[in-house]
């Protein structure tokens, strides 16, 4: 079995990535993969750790946050193709109507 | 029934239960629910009435544990004594007339207005009713909510104006006592009290330092409820704004809960610092009448000009209670009574001609007796009893008062109140003359339809009640004067005032010579 | 260096230029091609981890069926490159803020303390009686509320999205 | 033994009841007239009896207070709905049934046709009942009902044609000023409740009881304070300097409203509120003076404006402030009688005068009516010659004037000659006496002339009314001349109770009764006064020569009278353009009434106005606005943090928590 660092080190770089896409990038549904790649690295600990303390509780939350990221999923492509509808756009940047 | 006093306070939340369960366009059903509900609320609290002992003693209590964190304690922790007692009876004898009134003026969101009315109601009650300061609170702000919606929903042209006032204004006064009563409580857990209950606090001693600011936090809180000059200027505006319903139980009943704080909180929990700032409270109640009665003398809105006219009165009440001798206080307590009924009634006939024509400037008015008799019968016995007419109720609390303050050290502010009863002739009849009296020149005017049934049937019990409690207010005084007695006891704190004031002395007519000693007259 | 880490730095090359290509690529597609191929790594270490049955739904729920989800609305919205608009601040303090944050984790990683292990569960167990079944055992008794409570998490959802998706678009 | 008394108050408020409540369903003029009237008649039949019942007393037993209920108790404030009975109270039942049943009688037939026909009965009745509260009320508070409750009945009956836009201000003036007048009332009443409380411990307002303890009060000091405030309230109510300008406006009600409220009655409730506590303004000699003195001046002051007014109904409002002005003088000077007494016989003849003035507008207006003319029907300018027309109101209006110009033998006579002697001999003011005289004096000759400018100017010379309409002048019905008749009568007859000690003395030693009789009410009053002023000595000889020169002073002003409105027409005319500044200003009345606008109502009003708009709109909502404002602006500026962009929170958040873990990391 690999070191547990190194898992936490990989799923540090995978969060870190995916904070810079959510960041960085304009278009909606990059962005939302950009947050699954955050949720999966955060996973990746859960199930080190979980291997590591010889419990199986961190499974099981992956578990809870995969339904989580499914529901997340369906709602939030639901709000996608609603915005598009009345925005003809998929772009963060004119999502803006709460602006002062 | 031991628990009388729970029931009749949540009451109108079972009506609010009923009330979700029945579709928002049967608007017939949602006024019938609401009424019944609330002549069902004024029927429970009549066995309150009669079975009420008249002594000092707090009554129908209910003592329950309900919060406790740790150390931290709040009660469920209900009662009633001599001075809450009229209170809840005229708010549960109120809020049936503020339904009825409202029956045809509200057409729109009928269920949501009546879900206020009784949440309102609830709020009242558990106000007037609670024993634990911190149960206390939370009605008090329980009130403010329903208030805000009633006004800010179904107000005027300018309400949002006006409940964003409203609420602001009242809200800054309870923090404020929100923030004493934590401090209280604190002082109190350092004395071994354990929980907020008034009775445990009475027996505290503050020291004076502390009273000051204390009684300044409570006093803010209850003086913009009351309210008194300066901080008067959400009431025209909130009176103007709001609908019929929402005058009659913001002036007849939550007013009341300022005054009604300063007898039951303010004064009794701070003796020392009552004395301290009784010049100060009186000087403002005395500015309060003379102001408002100016001001109201040129209005030419009918509701501004009441509304002032609730200030006036108003200051009259606290003028009386902080004379602090059984006259005043008996008096200020029958005057909050009687502003209730007779304001509530001006409020109400504001409503009626405004339903008729949308306008409540006085100069689109005139002549309107010779068109509603009826109407104008009801509106001058209304507005002699606002005056303070002999034989009508205002006059007996405005008397007592009056002769309570004279007694007491606050002789030269009752003079100087004692002119307000020519300013409240002056804008009441001013008024009452560029409304009904005169030409009916006005063509909108001349086909104005008298008082209906139902109209007359709201103003009748109030009509009875000015007279009753004009012609025979002692069985009144009788259940409130014990529990006057032990405020005053409380919060008098000048052993040379309690040692002159003793026992009555009637004069028997024989018994006139035997004062030979006294023949020479007392200098002064 | 054994067979194992050689191949567990392999899928880690493979997941962080992966993931560095879904951040990267213009194309939504290409970007949502990528985050599969990332998902297939981690469904990789879940079995290095000896955590099969993880690996398996990692599979399914993952690359599945959200990813399918997500191509379709990329497709029915028809999305085409990312137009030209980023804003250099925007990318640069992302950037700081992302490589911040790696910098934190690394130094978590070296100056944290793993706790110790707990070891009720350990690899023989997992051989012997089916990495499943364990989940199974515990989800099904200690996280039995939870677990139906996330039912109707998804109930919601769904009718949630149904909802949202279906206004307007008739 | 009294235990009826309560009747005589219920009659009126039962009466009140039913023509209030139903008078409109009824309709029948003639029921709704006869239930007012039978009303009072029925209090006047037992105020008789009660009469009847206190005179078969012995003088001491004249005292009897009858309780009702305990109206409020408070601490040691206690009230009492109960009735004083004794002899000055009775006195004022049997004159207020009695003229409230006649002039009831007369409305009858005087208001007949008129709209709210039941609406004015209604509120007579409730005006007799609270005047017979003010007058039997045995304490301070419920005289104050009284006080005020008539007041309120005076508002309602001026203001009885309401679409007048003068009516109705007239009705507001009324109670106003009789509003400040209870101010004062109030005032005193509660300083003497205090200081008796708080010096003997003696907490009452019942007038028995003050009297039975006013040798405790000091001479002057703090009683002066009571009184004075007592007296403005006399002066509101009973319209004296220098609050009389609401009468002559009161004259918009309808003519039996002013006969019965503004001449026989409510205004005399000053005299008698000052009679009823006559121990107490009696300790204060300062008070007795301010008294004297206002009563003197109202009354010359008074004349005068009669003299130059047009409005037949106006002269005699005049003349009636000008008679209350002579009652508050009695009083001043201490002689009590002598008021109390002036008070029934005005209340007599001026009932008379009032009532016959209204039989003559009456017809004016009948016949004006039926020319179609507007001209006003109470200018005396458009009157004239009317006695051929209306002989029996002529008649019984010459015995009142005569009653009140004071021609002896006539009721007015004697009470005025016993005021004017008690002024010139009363030793209370001492040096003040001449001058007191000399205001009472003046104002009798004018009284004589402009009473008798008014009775040449409407009934005797030329018709002066619009053509064609003389031939409609017809005398009254029975039903308002049988009043008028009773009223003259009692004006002649009613001067006897009271015959002075000198006359009766020449006729064989017939007593004054009115003295005897009410001789238990002043007692205390005139034991004091004997106590503590040196009564002087003065000869027959002198008061009968006082008593010829005031009827020469009568006739004299008669004489003029008739010299300028009988013999030559033309002369007042002439006077009036030989000085037209003095007659604006008297015909103006001085502009006392633009004074009090001017100085008074519209700073009032301005006032108010600055307040509400300068004080309460401008500063208190100004500072709480401007919080408002200046949270806002607050906030304006601090939402420029919010951009709406959605990065800007995500890389808000993402930073926050780096910072925030990185804090603790570092830390």
């Amino acid at each position: 079995m690999e070191n547990l660092t190194n898992y936490l080190l990989v799923s540090a770089v995978l969060f870190s990535i995916g904070t810079i896409g959510v960041l960085t990038r304009k278009n909606a549904i990059v962005v939302f993969m950009c947050i699954e790649l955050m949720l999966n690295a955060v996973n990746l600990t859960f199930v080190a750790l979980s291997r590591h303390l010889g419990n199986l509780d961190g499974q099981v939350f992956v578990f809870f946050i995969m339904t989580v990221a499914a529901a997340e999923a369906a709602v939030g492509l639901a709000l996608f193709i609603s915005f598009f509808n009345n925005r003809e756009s998929i772009d963060i940047d004119d999502a803006n109507l709460m602006k002062w | 029934m031991s628990n009388i006093l729970s029931v009749m306070t949540f009451l109108p939340i079972l009506g609010v239960l009923l009330l979700l369960f029945i579709p928002k366009e049967s608007k017939g059903a949602l006024r019938g629910v609401a009424m019944l509900t609330t002549i069902a609320t004024f029927a429970v609290s009549l066995p309150i009435l009669t079975g009420f002992q008249t002594n000092a003693d707090f009554q129908f209590v209910e003592n329950v544990p309900w919060i406790a964190a740790g150390p931290f304690a709040m009660r469920y922790n209900i009662g009633i004594d001599g001075i809450s007692l009229w209170l809840v009876i005229l708010t549960t004898f109120i809020m049936p007339i503020a339904v009825l009134s409202t029956w045809t003026a509200v057409e729109e969101k009928v269920k949501a207005y009546m879900i206020c009315l009784l949440l309102l109601e609830t709020g009242m009650l558990g106000a007037f009713i609670s024993l634990d300061l911190f149960l206390f609170y939370i009605f008090w702000e329980v009130m403010l909510i329903p208030m805000y919606f009633m006004i800010g929903i179904w107000g005027g042209k300018n309400r949002i104006y006006a409940a964003v006032k409203f609420f602001i204004y009242t809200m800054v006064g309870s923090l404020l006592m929100l923030v004493a009563l934590i401090y209280l409580y604190f002082l109190g857990t350092k004395a071994g009290i354990t929980d907020f209950s008034l009775l445990h606090f009475f027996d505290l001693k503050v020291d004076p330092a502390t009273q000051t600011w204390l009684f300044l936090a409570f006093a803010l809180a209850f003086a913009i409820k009351v309210p008194m000059f300066p901080l008067h200027t959400w009431l025209p505006d909130a009176h103007t704004e709001a609908p019929t319903a929402g005058s009659v139980i913001l002036a007849a009943i939550m007013l009341k809960m300022g005054t009604y704080g300063y007898v039951r909180f303010a004064m009794p929990l701070f003796p020392e610092a009552t004395h301290q700032f009784t010049p100060l409270i009186a000087t403002l109640a005395v500015i309060g009448i003379i102001y408002a009665a100016l001001v109201a003398m040129v209005q030419e809105d009918v509701k501004k000009l009441v509304a002032y006219s609730s200030v006036a009165h108003l200051g009259f009440v606290m003028l009386g209670v902080f004379s602090l001798n059984e006259q005043g206080v008996v008096g200020g307590m029958l005057q909050m009574l009687n502003h209730g009924v007779s304001t509530g009634a001006l409020f109400l006939i504001v409503g009626f001609i405004y339903e008729r024509r949308h306008t409540r400037l006085i100069t689109d008015f005139g002549g309107l007796s010779k068109q509603m008799p009826v109407f104008a019968t009801i509106f001058m016995i209304v507005t002699l009893s606002s005056v303070g007419l002999p034989g009508t109720n205002g006059f007996v609390g405005e008397f007592l008062i009056l002769i309570g303050a004279f007694e007491s050290s606050l002789r030269w502010y009752a003079v100087i109140a004692s002119s307000g009863v020519i300013f409240a002739a002056v804008y009441m009849l001013w008024m009452f003359q560029r409304v009904m009296f005169g030409e009916l020149d006005n063509p909108k005017n001349q086909v104005l339809k008298d008082l209906n049934l139902r109209e007359i049937a709201i103003m009748v019990p109030l009509i009875v009640l000015i007279f009753v409690m004009g012609v025979y207010p002692n069985p009144f005084i009788e259940k409130m004067t014990p529990s006057v007695q032990k405020v005053i006891a409380k919060a008098r704190i000048e052993p040379v005032a309690t040692a002159k004031a003793v026992a009555p002395v009637t004069v028997q007519p024989e018994a006139a010579p035997a004062h030979p000693a006294a023949e020479k007259p007392a200098g002064h | 260096m054994d067979i194992s880490s050689v191949f567990f730095a392999i899928v880690t090359i493979v997941a962080v230029v992966s993931a560095l290509l879904v951040v990267t690529c213009k194309n939504p597609i290409n970007s949502a091609l990528s985050l599969v191929l990332t998902f297939f790594c981690l469904a990789t270490y879940y079995v290095m981890l000896d955590a099969p049955f993880m690996a398996a739904i990692q599979i399914i729920v993952y690359a599945g069926a959200i990813m399918v989800l997500i191509v379709f609305t990329i497709m029915l919205l028809n999305i085409r490159v990312d137009a030209n608009k980023k804003s250099a601040h925007q990318l640069v303090l992302g950037s700081v803020t992302g490589v911040a944050t790696l910098l934190l984790a690394g130094l978590l990683l070296t100056r944290g303390k793993l706790a110790e292990p707990v070891c009720n569960i350990t690899t023989e167990m997992i051989n012997q009686q089916g990495h499943t079944q364990l989940i199974g055992k515990v989800m099904f008794t200690e996280f039995l509320l939870p677990f139906e409570v996330t039912s109707i998490l998804l109930l919601a959802a769904m009718v949630g999205a149904v909802i949202l998706a279906k206004r307007k678009l008739s | 033994m009294f235990d009826n008394v309560w009747l005589i108050p219920l009659f009126p408020l039962i009466g009140f009841l039913i023509n209030g409540l139903l008078g409109k369903k009824i309709k029948n003029e003639t029921v709704i007239g006869s239930i007012g009237a039978f009303a009072v008649l029925c209090s006047f039949i037992v105020s008789v009896m009660t009469f009847l019942k206190l005179i078969g007393l012995p003088g001491e037993e004249r005292v009897v207070n009858v309780k009702i209920f305990t109206w409020m108790t408070a601490g040691n404030f206690n009230a009492d709905i109960a009735f004083l009975i004794d002899p000055l109270s009775c006195l004022m039942l049997l004159v207020v049934t009695g003229i409230g049943f006649l002039i009831h009688v007369y409305s009858i037939g005087y208001m007949h046709g008129e709209e709210g026909f039941y609406r004015f009965f209604a509120y007579l009745n409730l005006f007799v009942f609270s005047m017979l509260l003010l007058v039997m009320g045995n304490n301070l508070l419920l005289m104050f009902v009284g006080w005020e409750g008539v007041g309120l009945c005076s508002y309602l009956l001026i203001g009885y044609y309401f679409h007048k836009k003068s009516a109705g201000d007239a009705g507001k003036k009324a109670f106003v000023m009789n509003r400040v007048g209870d101010f004062g009332f109030l005032l005193g009443t509660f300083a003497l409740f205090w200081w008796f409380g708080q010096n003997h411990n003696i907490w009452t307002i019942q007038f028995t009881e003050l009297q039975q303890n006013a040798h405790l009060l000091p001479t002057g000091g703090v009683v002066t304070i009571i009184t004075l405030c007592f007296f403005l309230g006399a002066t509101g109510k009973s319209a004296q300097i220098p609050l009389y300008t609401w009468l002559p406006d009161a004259m918009e009600g309808p003519t039996p409203v002013s006969a019965l409220i503004h001449a026989a009655t409510m205004v005399t409730a000053g005299v008698y509120m000052i009679g009823r506590m006559s121990y107490l303004f009696i300790r204060s000699p300062e008070t007795m003076m301010v008294i004297a003195v206002i009563g003197g001046c109202t009354a010359l002051f008074a004349a005068t404006i009669g003299t130059a007014q047009n409005d037949i109904k106006r002269v005699l409002a005049y003349s009636t402030v000008s008679q209350l002005g002579y009652m508050f003088l009695a009083m001043g000077v201490g002689a009590f009688t002598a008021g109390v007494f002036h008070l029934m016989t005005h209340a007599f003849f001026k009932a008379c005068l009032f009532l016959g003035s209204g039989a003559v507008i009456h017809s004016m207006h009948g016949a004006l009516h039926h020319v179609h003319s507007h001209d006003d029907a109470q200018d005396m300018r458009n009157m004239g010659g009317l006695r051929k027309h209306m002989p029996l109101t002529f008649l019984t209006f010459l015995v009142a004037t005569i009653a009140i110009a004071g021609i002896p033998g006539f009721a007015g006579f004697f009470s005025k000659d016993e005021i004017l002697w008690q002024a010139f001999a009363n030793p209370l003011h001492g040096d003040l006496n001449m001058l007191l005289w000399g205001m009472g004096a003046c104002a009798a000759l004018l009284t004589a002339f402009y009473m008798f400018r008014l009775v040449f100017m409407t009934f005797f010379g030329k018709c002066r009314i619009k053509e064609g309409a003389e031939k409609h002048l017809h005398e009254s019905p029975m039903v308002i001349v049988i009043p008028l008749i009773v009223l003259a009568l009692l004006s002649i007859v009613g001067g006897y109770v009271g015959l002075p000690k000198l006359i009766g003395d020449l006729v064989g030693g017939i007593p004054n009764y009115l003295e005897h009789y009410l001789e238990p009410v002043f007692a205390n009053a005139n034991e004091y006064m004997k106590d503590h002023a040196h009564a002087g000595h003065h000869s027959h000889a002198l008061e009968w020569g006082l008593m010829g020169l005031s009827v020469v002073i009568a006739l004299v002003g008669i004489a003029v009278a008739a010299m300028l409105y009988l013999v030559k027409p033309d002369l007042p005319k002439k006077f009036t353009s030989a000085f037209p500044a003095l007659h604006r200003a008297v015909y103006n009345k001085w502009y006392i009434d633009e004074l009090y606008d001017f100085m008074i109502v519209n700073p009032c009003k301005a006032m108010g106005r600055f307040l509400w708009k300068g004080f309460d709109v401008l500063v208190i909502d100004g500072l709480v606005n401007g919080v408002a404002h200046v949270v806002m602006a607050f906030g304006g500026v601090v939402r420029y943090t919010q951009t709406g962009q959605i990065y800007n929170y995500a890389w808000t958040m993402a930073f926050g928590v780096v910072a925030i873990v990185g804090y603790y990391l570092f830390k």
